[in-house]
This record gives C-alpha cells, structure tokens and sequence, in this order.
C-alpha cells in the first residue's frame, strides 16, 4: 500500500453547505463523509463494522446499546473527542436538526455517557433497525465545544467544519472546487493513505464526462453521468467501475400514484398503469442495462426481500381490458419527472408514450427540483416520478411511504400517495419491533404480497449507479456507502 | 419594392429556406406516420442507414426526422407568436411616448428601461421558471424579454416622423391627435418595424432553443432546442442527435436574417437609416 | 493655355436613370485668373461635369468619351493615384453644402492641416502656422479659438470660409465651387461671393462656378454657360449672356427671373383678418446633462396686422423668427406671450377640441413641398382629411378636392397618385391646393416658392395671385427674397433676431427704407444693381 | 451641469431603478411555486413538520409578504443584500466570490468580439461588393444564426477532446498550486474556448453593425471634402469614416456589455465557470431568493454603470453632445 496521492472526485451538484449535522443530501454527505463520522460503518452485507466506536454491544431484551469508542481521537482543530461530543450531537444537536435520525430516536429512552469512552443508548422498546442508525449520514458526530449553546444555522464555524475523519477541510472554491487535506492525526496508524482530495464541481453531464476522459478527475461517483456514457466509459483503457456501494441506500424508484383522486384512485387504472409500462425497455435503453425491474416495496439488495408477490410484466392489452373494465373516460393525467437530468425526463417520455399507447391521455409535467418538491408535498400531481433510499431495513426506509400515519402535507418523503390500508399498517409496526430478523422476513414477506396487489404507487426499478474510476485507485468503495463513507482506506498505485 | 427585393440573390435563398421550413412544419403529420414520440426501432440507429429512418434514431429509438419535422413547428410558432405579442406590447407603448412625449414619454421610457436593465436571458429564465415551461409561458416570456427594444425603436421613428412637417400639415387640416398618430404617423415607421419583426423572429427561435436546452422547455412540444439539449450528453457517441437539430436552427435562423436584411434594403432604398435603437 | 479645357465630354448615367448621359459632348475651357459661371436648371449635369473633373464620380456614373486637359494631362484618365496627388493641391473644390462638409468630429484646424498632410508637406507645427494664416485669410474671426473649434460651433457661413480656407491651402491652379452659396442668406452670401473675388484677384487662380442663380452670375462671372439636359445651349461673356441671350432656354430662364419692378400700389382694406399683437416666443434648447439651457428669442414682441384681401410680405434674414410667426399664427406653435386674433377669434382662447374645429380659418403652405406630404398617402386622402373632419360630405370634398387640383393646374387625376409622383414645383402646388380645401380666410405661406426653379416659381406665384383675386384670401407671405416679396406683395414687414424692424407698403421699403438692416437686405441682393438696369 | 452633478443624479436615477427592479423581482420570485424550506427540507431526505416550520421561521417566510416585501427593500436600502440560508453565507460574499470570474469571461469577451467586430466591419466595408466582402458577412450571420450552447458544445469536443489544445471547462487548473504569471496563463487557457463561444456572438453583431455604418457614414458629404483633400482611401477610412460610424456601435456595445453580465449563464454552464450566471441558475432551482435577487440586482447595477460609461465615452468621442444640441 502506497502513501501519499491526490484524487479528485465529481461532485454534483454542488453542495448547500458541508455541515453534515445540518445538511444531508447526497453532495454534502459525499464530501463531508470525509471530515465527519458516526460511531458505525457497514460493510456490503449490511454488518456494523468498528469507526468511531471500537466495539459495541446489544442486551438480549434488544433495549440498551453500549459503545465503547477509540481512545485518543481528535478534532481537526485539536480539541480531544469524547462521549460527551456523542451524546451532545446525538441528543441535542441532530434531535433539533435531523430529521430522519429524530423519528428513530423516537424509540429512545436515554443516551448517557458513564465515562469518556463509553455511551450508552436505551430504548423503550425494540427496534429491529435500530443498528443501523449509526452511520455518519444518519448520525454524524459533531463538536460540542463548538456547537453547544449556539445558533447551529448561523454558526460560523459550518463553512470552515471541524470533524474526526480522515479528512480536513481546507479550502472552498464556490462554483469551482472543494479542497480536503489529510488528517495527520487520524486515530488509525497509517491513515489515510491519500494526501489530498479535490471535489469538483461541473455543472453539465456532458462536461464530467469530458472531464474524465482529459484525465482532469478520477472519479465519478454514481450518477455523475449519464447512463448512456457509462459503457464508453468504461471501456476505456485502465478505467474501472463497480456497482458496489449502494447497498445501504439501495435506492428504488417508484411513481406515485395519487390514491385520492382521478383515475389514480382506481386501483384498476393503477393496475393499467403497471402493465402497460415496457420497464425492461427501460431498464435496458434509459438505464443502459443498470439495475433491476422492481417486482415490489422493498429493494432485493436489502434484507427483507420477498419475490413471492403478483409479477407486471409488460402486457398492454391487459392494461387496455382493465382500462375498459374500469371505463377510463380519457380524463387527462399529468406524469411529474423527477429534475434530475436527462436520464429521468425521458424515462418520464417513455412512460408517457407508453401509457398514451394503451390509451390513457397522459401529458408531463415540467418543473424543476423545487417546484417538484412543491407539487409532490402539496399533493399537486398525478403521477409522479421519486426514488428513495432503503437505510438497510425495510422499517427506516420504506413503511414510511405506505403507512396511513405518515399521510402529511410538507413533505415529499412520506406516504405522498395517500395511500391507506389500517391492515397493512398494524403489520409495519409489528414487524418492525420483532427481535428476531427471521420472524421479521416472515411477516415482510406478507405484507409485500399483499401491498403489490394494491399498486398504492408504480414500482419502477431498483437503480444501479456505478461508480467509475481509474483502475490505479484502490480500495476506494470499501463499505456499504461506498464513496460516501469517506476515502478513509483508498490509496492510488504509482 | 419586391423587384428590388427579390433580385437580392440572399434574401432569395433566405426566402426559399424559410418556405422549406415552413412546408415541412405544416406537412409534419402527412410525411412522418409516427410521432415524434413514438419509440419506432433500437436507439442510437446511425443516419442512412435505416430506410424510413433517414437521419436515425434517438436515445429511446425514436425518429430524428419526424422529431425535426416537428421541432419546426414550435419553433417557428414560439418565433412568430413571441414576436407577434411583443410588437403588441412594443409598438403602441413606443408610438405613445414617442408622439405624446414629456411625462407619457418619460413614463413609458422609465418603464421600459427597467426591463431592459435585467439582463433578458435570465429574465426569461426565471420567467419560465415561475410560470412552469409550456409552450404559453415560454412564448410570453421572451415576448416581455424582447419588447423593450421594439418600443425604443418606434419610439425613436414616430418621434422623428412627428417632426416632419405632413403631422403639421394634418393638425392644421384639424385631424384628432389619435387620427394623426393612427394614420400619418405610424404608416410612416412600418418598414424598420418589419425588418426589426424579421429578426426578432430569428432571435426568439434561438431563445427558445436555449430555454430548452437548460432543461425549460414544453416536455409535451418536441423542439429543436429540446433535441439539443437531450442529444448534448450522447454528443460523442451519436453525433447526429444535435447536429441535425443545431444545423436546423442555423438554417433558420440565416433564412431570418437574410430575409431581415433584403427587406432592410428593399425597404430602405437609399440606405439612411440611422441608429438602430 | 487655357487653365482647362474640355473637348467633347459625356459621362453616362446607369440603367434606370432619367437619361442616358449626364452630360452629352460638352466643351468648353476656362482661362488662367478667370472666373466661368456654369448655370442651368436643375438636373442638368453641372455637378456631374464639377466632380468628374475630380475623378470622384458616383459608383455607376462612369466617363464615356471625351477629355479634360489640365497642365497638359488628360486628367480623366490619370491612374488613381495621380488623381489623388492633383486632387487639393492642383484642383480643388468647394461643395454646396456647408452644414456637412466637415467631419463633424474633428477640430477645424485639423481639418486644414490634414491637406498639406494629405500631399506629405510641412512639418507639423508648420502646419499648424499655415492653417492660421489661411483662416486669417479667409477672414474668420478670432483664429486662434477656430482652429480649435469643431464644425457645429460655427455658424453656415464660417463652415463655408472654412471649407474655402481648405481649397485654396495648397494654391491650386483650378477652383471648383459647386453652388457655394445656394444654403447661404443673402448676406453671407454677399460675403463669400466677395471673398472668391478677392482670392482670385490674389492666388490668379481659374475658377469654375456652378450656380442657378442668375444674381450671382451678374455679381462675379467673366465667361458664361448655359446647360440643359446636359448640353451647353449657350456659352459666352457674361455680359452679352444676360444681355442678349441667343438661345430660348437661356432667354426663358431670364424672363422668369422676378424683376424686382414694383406693382402698383393697392388701397389697403381695414378689416383686419390677422392680428397679431405682442407676440413673444422664447425656445429653450438643450438643458440634458452636459449641457446648459439656450435661449432663443425667436419672436420677441412682435405686433402687425393683415387686413381681408391684403398679402403681407414677411422677410429677413434666415433663423430672424419668420417661420415661428407664421406657425404662432396657425397656432402649431404655442407663443409665450402676446395674441393672435383671426378675424376676431383669440386662438389662445380655445380649448384644444374648440381650436380643433376652428383649424379651417387659417391655413399654412409649408417651406417644405417633400416633407410636407405624407409619403404613404394618395393626394386625394391629403386634400380631404380635412374638409371631412370639418364635417363636410365624403363625395362633396372629393368633388372639390378633384376641382381644386384643376384650379392649381394640375388635372384632377393627380388625386390618385402618391407625392414622390410628383415633381418639386408641382407638389407646392399641391400643398397650395390642400390649404384651398379648407376653405380658409387666410393663408401663411412659408418660403412657398423658395425652393423651386425660377421658372416653376415664376408659375406659383402667377397661381397665389390668381387665387387671392378670386377668392378674396389674406396672405402672410414668407420669403427671404425681396424681389419675390415685391412682386406679390401689397405691404412689406422686415423681421431681424426676433424684432420687427420695419413694415410698410413695398414702395416705402424699396426705395424709402427708413432702417439700416433693411437698407443692408436690399444692397446684399446679387445682382441687385443688373436686376434694377434690367427692370428699368 | 458639471460632470460631477451629471453622475450624481444619473446615479441617483440608478438607485431609483435599481429600488424598483428589487421591488419586482421579490414580487415575481415570490410568485413562483416551490418554497425555500421544503426544498431545503426535501434536500435532506426526510423531513417533517417541525423542520418545515423551522426553516420557514428562520428565512421569515412565515411572515406575511408586506413585511417581507418592506423588509427586503430597507435592508436594500442600506446597501445589504441579505443572508442566504441555503449557503449559510451573506448574498454579498457569495457573489463577491464569483463577480471576478464572470467579469473576467465577459470583459474578455466583450474585448474581443468589439475589436474582432470593428476590425472585420470595417474590412468588409472597404471591400463591399467583393467576394472576400460577401463571405465575412456570411461567416458573421453564421457565427450569429448559430446557437451559443451548440457551439460551445462543438467547441468543446473539437479543441479539447480531439485536439486536446485547450482545456474544455473550469476556471483553472484545481490544484496546481500555480502562482504569479504561472497562474495567469493557465487562466488565460482555460479562458480561450469560453471567451471565444461567448465572443463571437457578439462580434457577429458589432461587425454588421460597423459595416451597415461605415458604408452609410462614407456616403456623407465630408467623405467627398476629404477625397477632394487627396487623402488616401485608407486615411479617409481611418481618420474620417471609422471615427464617425463607431459611435452607434459604442452604444449597442455599452448595452451589451451590462448585458453579457446576466447573459453568460450558457456559457457558464457548458463550460463549468464559475460565475453568477451559475449561480443564479442554481439558485433559482433551489428558490434562494436572496440570491438571486441579489444577482439580478448587481447585474441590473453592471448594465446601468456600463451605460453610463458608455455615455461618458460617448460624450468624450463626440463634441456635439456636451454643448448645444
Ligand atoms: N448617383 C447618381 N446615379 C445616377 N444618376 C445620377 C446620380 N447623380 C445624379 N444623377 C443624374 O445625373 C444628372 C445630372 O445630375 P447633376 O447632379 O450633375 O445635376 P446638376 O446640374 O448639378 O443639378 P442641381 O442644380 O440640381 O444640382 C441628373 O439627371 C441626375 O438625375
Ligand atoms: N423648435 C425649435 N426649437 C428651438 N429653437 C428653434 C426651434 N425652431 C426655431 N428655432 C430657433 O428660432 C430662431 C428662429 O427660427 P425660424 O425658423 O422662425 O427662422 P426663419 O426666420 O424662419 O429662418 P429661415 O429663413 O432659415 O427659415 C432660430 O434661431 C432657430 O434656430
Ligand atoms: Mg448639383
Ligand atoms: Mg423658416
Ligand atoms: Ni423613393
């Protein structure tokens, strides 16, 4: 293994901010994976491995978790880290900015520190995914002593962040570019091995893609071009790409079908809908081959997975029979694409025409990604493209988009749809609070059969973002976060 | 004056050009039997090579030419209808200032100075982001972006023709002031106001392309900006998707401007118009 | 040696000018020191024969035959290059139009000294010396500041000494001066035709002058031609020319000259039809962010009266405020003080739908015969518009539209057609026709005649005083031509800077004027003492 | 009125303008759909109520919009353009940030389509009527019919994928550690292909411009005086016509010049620089209105101060304006 190297990374689009406590969609946590960390790690099959915390362990009753983390670990700016910097982001700090991590510390009783090195977490009662909540998206550790009693929006200190990873931030570019250096005092012997990482900031596809084949960046993290560069890409000499390290978001695409009104509401039309959708055209010409078609909820990279359920193969007279059954009057729906570039609109197109073959009167929707996020939490749409990310477990990632308790306006990362089955509901929480993982698949397999028969929303595809690199660059995708975990183990070959 | 025009050899070809446009436009529907939409063989299909398919296939199988047909169409609708609204909006609010000058001219000058004060690009932008892209609000927007200069320029002419001494002579003839602007004055700003349509024709064409290119186009009106921009993240392995697109709008545009500048001569026989405002 | 001979000249238009030649073999030479006066109507080829001379013929307008031998060359067909050497050093020329003859842009002495830098003389400060002197020569005030001066800061005249002052830098051997003075009051006139003399008196350089203006020739030709259609009809002294043309057309042009003789005197009428009394008008010009505010007192207490039936004669000087009183008194202009009673009726008085209505009382012919059409209308729209506004029956003002164009000789299909049909003259006509439709009590005629060829105007003022016997008009006559005014008019008012300097019956202001200004009008005429010779 | 005066109230008309453009710009933003927060929120991943709340409650949206309205127009007033939320950073620095790059793209630009454009507008003049004429007027309605962003892209693959001369995007070298002229010149470099898509646009449009004037300037009555001289055809070009027929070309190029400003958004985005084109673009996506309402309030500022340079030039270049009409 080799010292020193640079590497320099796209990062797209650029992030708001490197605040990870404070901002966590997928740019900040990309860059900031590197100057923030959780207690916890996963590895591709989804088991905690030692980051923050060295070891840890779980009571038989599944209600107290006990961390015990790494001795002499320091802040960038040389302040020693402690449990008290654990309960003070993990209680005070993320409670009051963490949207997400707050509904899974609902679940939680107490966090105490009994010594420097120890944190201790209680539960009122089990909560099956509850390991998996510490990973430095969901719980990102963030200084006390600069954040304790103080705005933490208006914080000076969010644009110059103060972490423990590997990382240290240095320097800012707006527009331009994101430098990071490397931590001399990172607690593990040797590393990082990298000496600096450059995040860079191009704005149009077509230019990143340049951007790597002039040798200018060495990294595309998934997504950062289109999929239809992908295959040149990588065909290219000395490049690599890998399709690891999403296995803990394990992103999967729907689209919502409003259950309120309109034709949506029929869950004959619904049905129409998922038959007369070509998604293996789409898998295979919009995604170039990347992913898989979803047969339901849950992603089949993920635990829970039941393949057990009806099966939408294309069938456009089936779509047409069910039209009629229904008696569709050609009232117009309007399909919502994602704004996330060229692969979703036509993917939206696709579906369109799609769906006006088999006679539904459907016309797009065009706004960009606020007004997307307008429509869809304000409920103003009919069909409307989303993916989402699974956290590791069905009970983090995916109830919450079907059941009736997570109906609210605001949001677009609820049950946007409003889709309501009291059944179904009682058989989420029960299975989320089961101790035993084996218990839990059983009841998961339920209710994935189940809800496939109600078509509450479109299950497109479960998406496959590769990551392309320089074949010189190793040990770069080592968790199941992938890039976003940090460059903590990566090096370059000479 | 059409002698003098149509022996400029350019404003012919403009001419020709543009009748070729427009014929495909109208005729998109007989001479293509699917839609530009329609997902019709594999994707990325090289041009000639496919019969049926003369200039291939786009990223989802679907077919250049009939997308090029009808591209034309809101091409050339947004060009004209934009065009149209803003000499609406250009035109009256111009010859107003001009002919009634002081506080009506201040006024309406004030007012269009403020528009032309935002840079127009972003203008339109935001435009058409408030108002959601659809083929409306994209031609409404670069009619409010493209407005200011038409107002300045009928400006600038009616207060030049206000000066001659026929306004006069029609005063004393005891004509209404509205009747003088309506029928001695504004007859006599007519050509600059042609040429000045022509080329704003071309310039909103260009507009719209752009718009969609940033992703703010119709997603329901195929256009040659929105060919572009989907064909510009392929651009080096199917070269053909924008280069067809970009050539039609060049084509276009030329077709505009050659046309704009025969009329401009044609209309203008001894060349002294001064200031383009 | 002649200075310059021309031997059977033509130089030939393009396709689809009015004819095929400008000028078709013309000869003729000019001797060392003298002075030939080229005259002729308009469109007769003299400006084109003046710059093929200078090799700077229009694009399309090429020599077809004949030469020009100057100093023994042929300087038609020099190689560019030796045209560009002889042009300001050997030959030069002054243009018609003083107002744009200088780059506006450039100081006057640069201008100057651009000519000894054309042709590579003097050093620069030198230069500098010699435009100096030579403004001096030309007798421009205050040199030291003209050389500074850029062209909009001087006055017609000065623009023309100064464009003389270019001419005559490098002492050429030739002068041509086309229409020098045509733009130019009498007065200055008066003065640059006094200075050519001068020079040619001091540099014995040949000049060739063109001119339609019979007055000029008299006051400074030695020879004489005569052109139409681009021939020379008649060549010769000029005193046997004026005295005993041989030709038709040169005979005609003199007869139509106005001769300055005086009609008889006419009872003057006491009903007063316009009145005008203290009138005031002040412009103020400029006043935007550089510049300070200008005023111009352009009528400045003004008081006079026009009775029924009288035409009253309005001279002066250009810019003396003539055309702001006639357009106060058809209330086109609002003046600042002072009132204009017609037939009784304060203008000022009414509001502006009443005023609308009373329009029809008094009419106005414009200076200008081209800018006073709308060119996108038929003459028909222009002679009604007004008559149905006022409420008179479509057909009955085209009906009388249609007899008027009769009346002003014209022929009633004229109605159909657009003003750029027209010719200069028959246009006045025109607009002498649309001020008739309204029925008018009075009518301002502002330099309605100015602009025509003699005899064309000799033809609309036979016209004006046919009409004002049949139809009983009063008429405010504006002119800067006394021996027009003399012709038609019963009484005379002089105007000067604003001021109403002297008013009387023509008679009196002829051969009694009581003030200095009118005395320096009348002595500035070219040509005044030959018109009078001939008059008597 | 002295030139000090004369600036003054021109920039106190400025100001006026400049109050009611904010005033309408907040009016129009402010009817866009999309709001800040959940935007912000939905960035996140998740969300809820409370944060929703929160976040509105911090960027004030949770007033009523007379208030918002008054209180962004005083805080214009005082020259502040405000906190982006988004950025976590004041308006002022962020677009102090990328100000320098954007003017560098587009005063170089600017630089060269004027030179280029002049140059060309008066060769195709002294040429009119010849080949070498009619193919410059060509090759400039080519440059002008043809879209900026394709060209770009073309530009692009052809001198930085193909050739690989020039670099095809960003500002700089990242990481070079350049310093002094070093730094300069891979500036420079990575400024050809943008500077050039985004300047021969605009040459295209001063070199029709130049030419239509030169050849109407040079039928004038003082370009015959001149010849009458015996000055050559170039001089008379050179000292009498050019500088007559430049001065409708300043003011077309004072008007753009302020316009390139807010006008470079294509170019920016094809070319990853990073100016407030972007900025603005991406701000607008993420509703930040500060932002973009304090973009569009200096590029308002940049169009009006460039207009009254042009003024001034004008004024400088042209004795008749200054004195009396
Ligand atoms: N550029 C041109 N192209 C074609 N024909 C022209 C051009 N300039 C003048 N002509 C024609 O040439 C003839 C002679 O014109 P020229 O200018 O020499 O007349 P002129 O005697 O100077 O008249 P004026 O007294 O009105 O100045 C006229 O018939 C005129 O129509
Ligand atoms: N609209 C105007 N604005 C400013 N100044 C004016 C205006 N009209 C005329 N003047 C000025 O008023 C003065 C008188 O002008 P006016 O036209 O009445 O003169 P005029 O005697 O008719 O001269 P000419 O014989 O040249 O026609 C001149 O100095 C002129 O410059
Ligand atoms: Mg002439
Ligand atoms: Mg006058
Ligand atoms: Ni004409």
């Amino acid at each position: 293994q080799q010292e020193g190297g640079r590497l320099d990374i796209v990062v797209q689009p650029e992030p708001p901010g490197l605040m990870l406590g404070l901002v966590q969609n997928g740019p900040t946590q990309l860059v900031a994976g590197d100057i923030y960390e959780s207690l916890l790690r996963y590895n591709s099959d989804l088991e905690p491995q030692p980051s923050l915390a060295e070891s840890w362990e779980i009571s038989d009753d599944g209600l107290t978790y006990t961390f015990h983390l790494h001795e002499g670990v320091k802040w960038h700016d040389g302040e020693p880290f402690t449990a008290a910097d654990v309960v003070f982001s993990a209680d005070v700090f993320l409670r009051e900015t963490h949207a997400r991590l707050r509904a899974s510390l609902t679940y939680v009783e107490s966090i105490t520190a009994p010594d420097d090195t120890t944190v201790v977490f209680q539960l009122k009662e089990p909560f099956g995914p509850f390991i998996n909540a510490f990973e430095a998206g969901t719980m990102p550790i963030v200084p006390k002593h600069i954040y304790e009693g103080t705005d933490y929006a208006t914080n000076e200190m969010n644009a110059t962040p103060i972490g423990t990873g590997p990382f240290k931030f240095d320097e800012w570019v707006k527009g331009s570019y994101i430098h990071l250096v490397k931590n001399e005092d990172y607690y593990l012997d040797g590393k990082p091995y990298l000496d600096e990482v450059f995040y860079r900031v191009i704005p149009d596809a077509a230019a990143r893609a340049v951007a790597f084949e002039t040798g200018e960046v060495d990294v595309l993290p998934g997504g950062s071009v289109e999929n239809w560069d992908v295959p040149r890409l990588t065909e290219m000499d000395g490049v690599c790409s890998t399709g690891a390290g999403w296995e803990f978001f394990a992103p999967l695409s729907w689209m919502w079908m409003n259950n309120r009104e309109g034709p949506t509401s029929d869950v004959r039309f619904r049905q129409a809908v998922m038959y007369a959708m070509d998604r293996n055209f789409v898998k295979d010409v919009v995604w170039n081959g990347f992913g898989k078609v979803a047969t339901g909820p849950v992603a089949s990279s993920t635990n829970f997975y039941s393949d057990d359920v009806t099966q939408y193969d294309y069938n456009p007279e089936k779509a047409e029979e069910l039209l009629a059954e229904m008696g569709y009057d050609g009232e117009a729906v309007r399909i919502l694409p994602l704004p996330y570039g060229e692969t979703w609109q036509r993917w939206a197109e696709a579906v369109r025409q799609n769906l006006s073959e088999v006679g539904i009167n459907a016309e797009i929707d065009s706004t960009d990604v606020a007004g997307w996020n307008e429509k869809t939490s304000q409920w103003d749409y009919d069909l409307a493209f989303t993916y989402l990310y699974q956290y590791g477990d069905p009970a983090l990632g995916v109830s919450r988009n079907y059941v009736a308790s997570q109906i609210s306006k605001g949001s677009p990362w609820n049950n946007v749809e409003g889709y309501e089955n009291p059944e179904l509901d009682e058989k989420w929480a029960a299975a989320a609070s089961m101790v035993t993982p084996e218990e839990r698949a059983v009841a998961y397999a339920e209710i994935q059969k189940e809800i496939v028969d109600d078509v509450p929303v479109a299950w497109l595809q479960e998406l496959e973002f590769p990551t392309i690199y320089r074949c010189d660059v190793q040990d770069l995708v080592t968790t199941a976060i992938g890039i976003n975990d940090g460059l903590r183990d990566a090096w370059v070959e000479e | 004056m059409w002698k003098r025009f149509s022996s400029n050899i350019g404003a012919m070809i403009g001419v020709v050009l543009l009748l070729a446009v427009i014929l495909i436009a109208i005729f998109a529907p007989l001479l293509f039997s699917h839609t530009p939409w329609q997902m019709v063989q594999r994707p990325f299909l090289t041009p000639f090579t496919m019969d049926g398919l003369p200039l291939g296939t786009d990223t989802l199988g679907r077919d250049v030419a009939s997308q090029l047909a009808y591209g034309a169409r809101v091409s050339l609708l947004v060009g004209l209808v934009s065009t149209l609204v803003a000499l609406l909006i250009g035109v009256p609010l111009g010859a107003l200032a001009g002919f009634y000058g002081n506080w009506v001219d201040e006024g309406a000058m004030r007012f269009t100075e403020f528009f032309q004060t935002i840079p127009n690009f972003a203008l339109a932008i935001v435009l058409v982001a408030i108002f959601e892209p659809t083929l409306i609000s994209i031609t409404i927007a670069i009619a409010i972006v493209s407005w200011p200069p038409v107002a300045r320029l009928v400006r600038a002419e009616v207060m030049s023709v206000r000066k001659r001494e026929f306004v006069d002579a029609a005063r004393l003839a005891g004509l209404s002031r509205p009747r003088i602007l309506m029928t001695q004055v504004l007859p006599n700003t007519v050509s600059p106001i042609i040429v000045m349509a022509s080329l704003m024709v071309a310039t909103a064409i260009l507009l719209e392309s752009s718009l969609s290119f940033l992703g703010l186009g119709d997603p329901n009106a195929m256009s040659w900006g929105y060919m572009i921009g989907a064909a510009r993240t392929v651009i080096r392995s199917a070269w053909w998707l924008s280069f067809f697109p970009g050539i039609a709008i060049v084509l276009t545009v030329l077709a505009l401007n050659l046309i704009g500048e025969g009329l401009n001569d044609a209309l203008n026989p001894h060349l002294s118009r001064k200031g383009k405002a | 040696m002649s200075a310059l001979s021309i031997e059977h000249l033509s130089i030939g238009l393009p396709k689809g000018a009015d004819r095929a030649f400008a000028v078709e073999d013309i000869s003729f030479a000019i001797e060392k020191g003298e002075i030939l006066c080229v005259v002729g109507e308009s469109g007769s080829g003299k400006s084109m024969t003046a710059n093929a001379l200078m090799g700077l013929l229009p694009p399309g307008v090429t020599v077809k035959s004949g030469r020009a031998m100057f100093e023994a060359r042929d300087i038609l067909r020099l190689p560019e290059a030796e045209k560009q050497a002889l042009r300001g050093e050997r030959i030069a020329m002054i243009f018609q139009e003083p107002m744009t003859a200088l780059n506006p842009l450039m100081r006057i002495g640069e201008q100057i000294a651009e000519v000894f830098a054309a042709h590579d003389r003097f050093s620069q400060q030198e230069r500098r010396d010699k435009a100096l002197n030579l403004i001096r020569e030309v007798g421009l005030p205050d040199p030291e500041k003209i050389i500074r001066a850029y062209p909009f800061q001087l006055s017609g005249g000065q623009r023309q000494r100064a464009m003389i002052a270019m001419a005559l830098a490098l002492e050429p051997k030739l002068l041509i001066a086309d229409e020098p003075t045509t733009a130019l009051d009498v007065t200055t006139q008066a003065q640059i035709l006094k200075l050519i003399l001068d020079l040619r008196e001091r540099h014995g350089m040949a000049v060739m002058f063109i001119t339609h203006d019979f007055g000029v020739v008299a006051e400074i030709a030695d020879q004489v031609i005569v052109m139409r259609e681009g021939r020379v009809v008649e060549r010769g002294s000029a005193a046997s020319v004026l005295t005993d043309p041989q030709h038709d057309y040169t005979r005609r042009l003199l007869d139509a000259i106005p001769t300055g003789k005086l009609p008889p005197a006419r009872a003057p009428r006491d009903v007063p039809a316009l009145e005008i009394k203290g009138l005031r008008k002040v412009y103020r010009t400029g006043g935007g962010f550089f510049r300070p505010v200008r005023e111009v007192r352009a009528v400045d207490d003004v008081s006079l009266t026009v009775g029924r039936g009288e035409v009253l004669g309005l001279v002066g000087e250009s810019g003396s405020g003539k055309s702001t009183l006639g357009r106060t008194a058809v209330r086109l202009v609002t003046p600042d003080g002072g009132q204009v009673l017609v037939g009784g009726t304060d203008l000022a008085a009414l509001s502006e739908e009443e005023l609308r209505r009373q329009r029809h009382k008094v009419q106005m012919v414009f200076q200008d015969p081209y800018a006073s059409l709308n060119p996108r209308q038929r003459i028909m729209g222009a002679l009604t518009d007004g008559p149905i506004t006022k409420g008179v029956p479509k057909a009955q003002a085209q009906a009388r539209a249609k007899e008027l164009l009769e009346i002003v000789g014209l022929g009633a299909d004229a109605a159909s057609r657009f003003p750029h049909e027209f010719s200069g003259g028959q246009r006045q006509r025109i607009g002498i026709a649309r001020a008739l439709a309204m029925d008018p009590e009075l009518i301002i005629a502002d330099e309605a005649v100015s602009a025509l060829d003699v005899s064309i105007q000799a033809q609309v003022l036979d016209l004006l005083r046919d009409l004002r016997e049949r139809f009983d008009l009063s008429i405010l006559f504006i002119t800067h031509d006394l021996r027009v005014a003399a012709q038609l008019c019963d009484r005379i008012a002089v105007m000067q800077k604003g001021k109403l300097v002297e008013i009387g019956t023509v008679h009196d202001i002829f051969l009694n004027p009581q003030q200095d200004y009118t005395r320096q009008l009348l002595a500035a005429v070219p040509g005044a003492d030959w018109a009078k010779a001939g008059a008597a | 009125m002295s030139i000090l005066t004369t600036i003054l109230s021109r920039a106190f008309k400025a100001f006026v303008t400049l109050l009611a453009i904010a005033v309408l710009n907040f009016c129009l933003l402010h009817a866009a759909p999309g709001d800040p927060a959940v935007v912000l929120a939905g960035e996140a991943g998740a969300a809820d109520e409370q944060m929703i709340e929160q976040l509105r409650e911090r960027f004030g949206l949770d007033q009523p919009f007379h208030v918002q309205l008054g209180k962004y127009v005083g805080s214009v007033l005082t020259l502040d353009l405000g906190y982006s939320f988004r950025q976590g950073a004041p308006v002022a620095q962020l677009i102090a940030e990328r100000l320098p790059a954007t003017l560098l793209l587009t005063l170089t630009a600017f630089v060269i389509s004027l030179v280029l454009g002049i140059a060309f507008g008066v060769a195709a003049s002294a040429r009119v009527g010849k080949a070498s004429d009619s193919l410059l007027t060509t090759l400039a309605l080519l440059f002008y019919a043809t879209p900026l962003y394709w060209a770009a892209l073309m530009a692009v693959l052809v001198f930085s994928v193909w050739l690989g001369w020039l670099p095809g995007f960003g500002y700089e070298t990242v990481g070079a550690g350049y310093t002094g002229f070093a730094r300069a010149f891979d500036i420079a470099k990575h400024l050809v292909l943008p500077a050039l898509t985004l300047g021969l646009f605009f040459m295209a449009v001063y070199m029709r411009m130049t030419r239509a004037s030169m050849l109407e300037v040079s039928q004038l009555d003082f370009v015959k005086t001149a010849k009458a001289k015996g000055l050559s055809g170039p001089a008379i070009r050179r000292r009498h016509i050019l500088r007559n027929a430049i001065l409708p070309v300043v003011t077309l190029a004072g008007l753009q010049a302020g316009q390139l400003v807010g006008g470079a958004v294509l170019t920016e985005t094809v070319f990853a620089w990073p100016g407030i084109g972007r900025l603005m673009f991406e701000s607008l996506a993420a509703r930040d209105y500060n932002t973009i309402l304090g973009v569009f309030l200096v590029s308002a500022a940049m169009v009006i101060l460039f207009n009254i340079v042009t003024d001034i030039v004008y004024r400088l270049v042209d004795p008749r304006i200054g004195a009396k009409a």
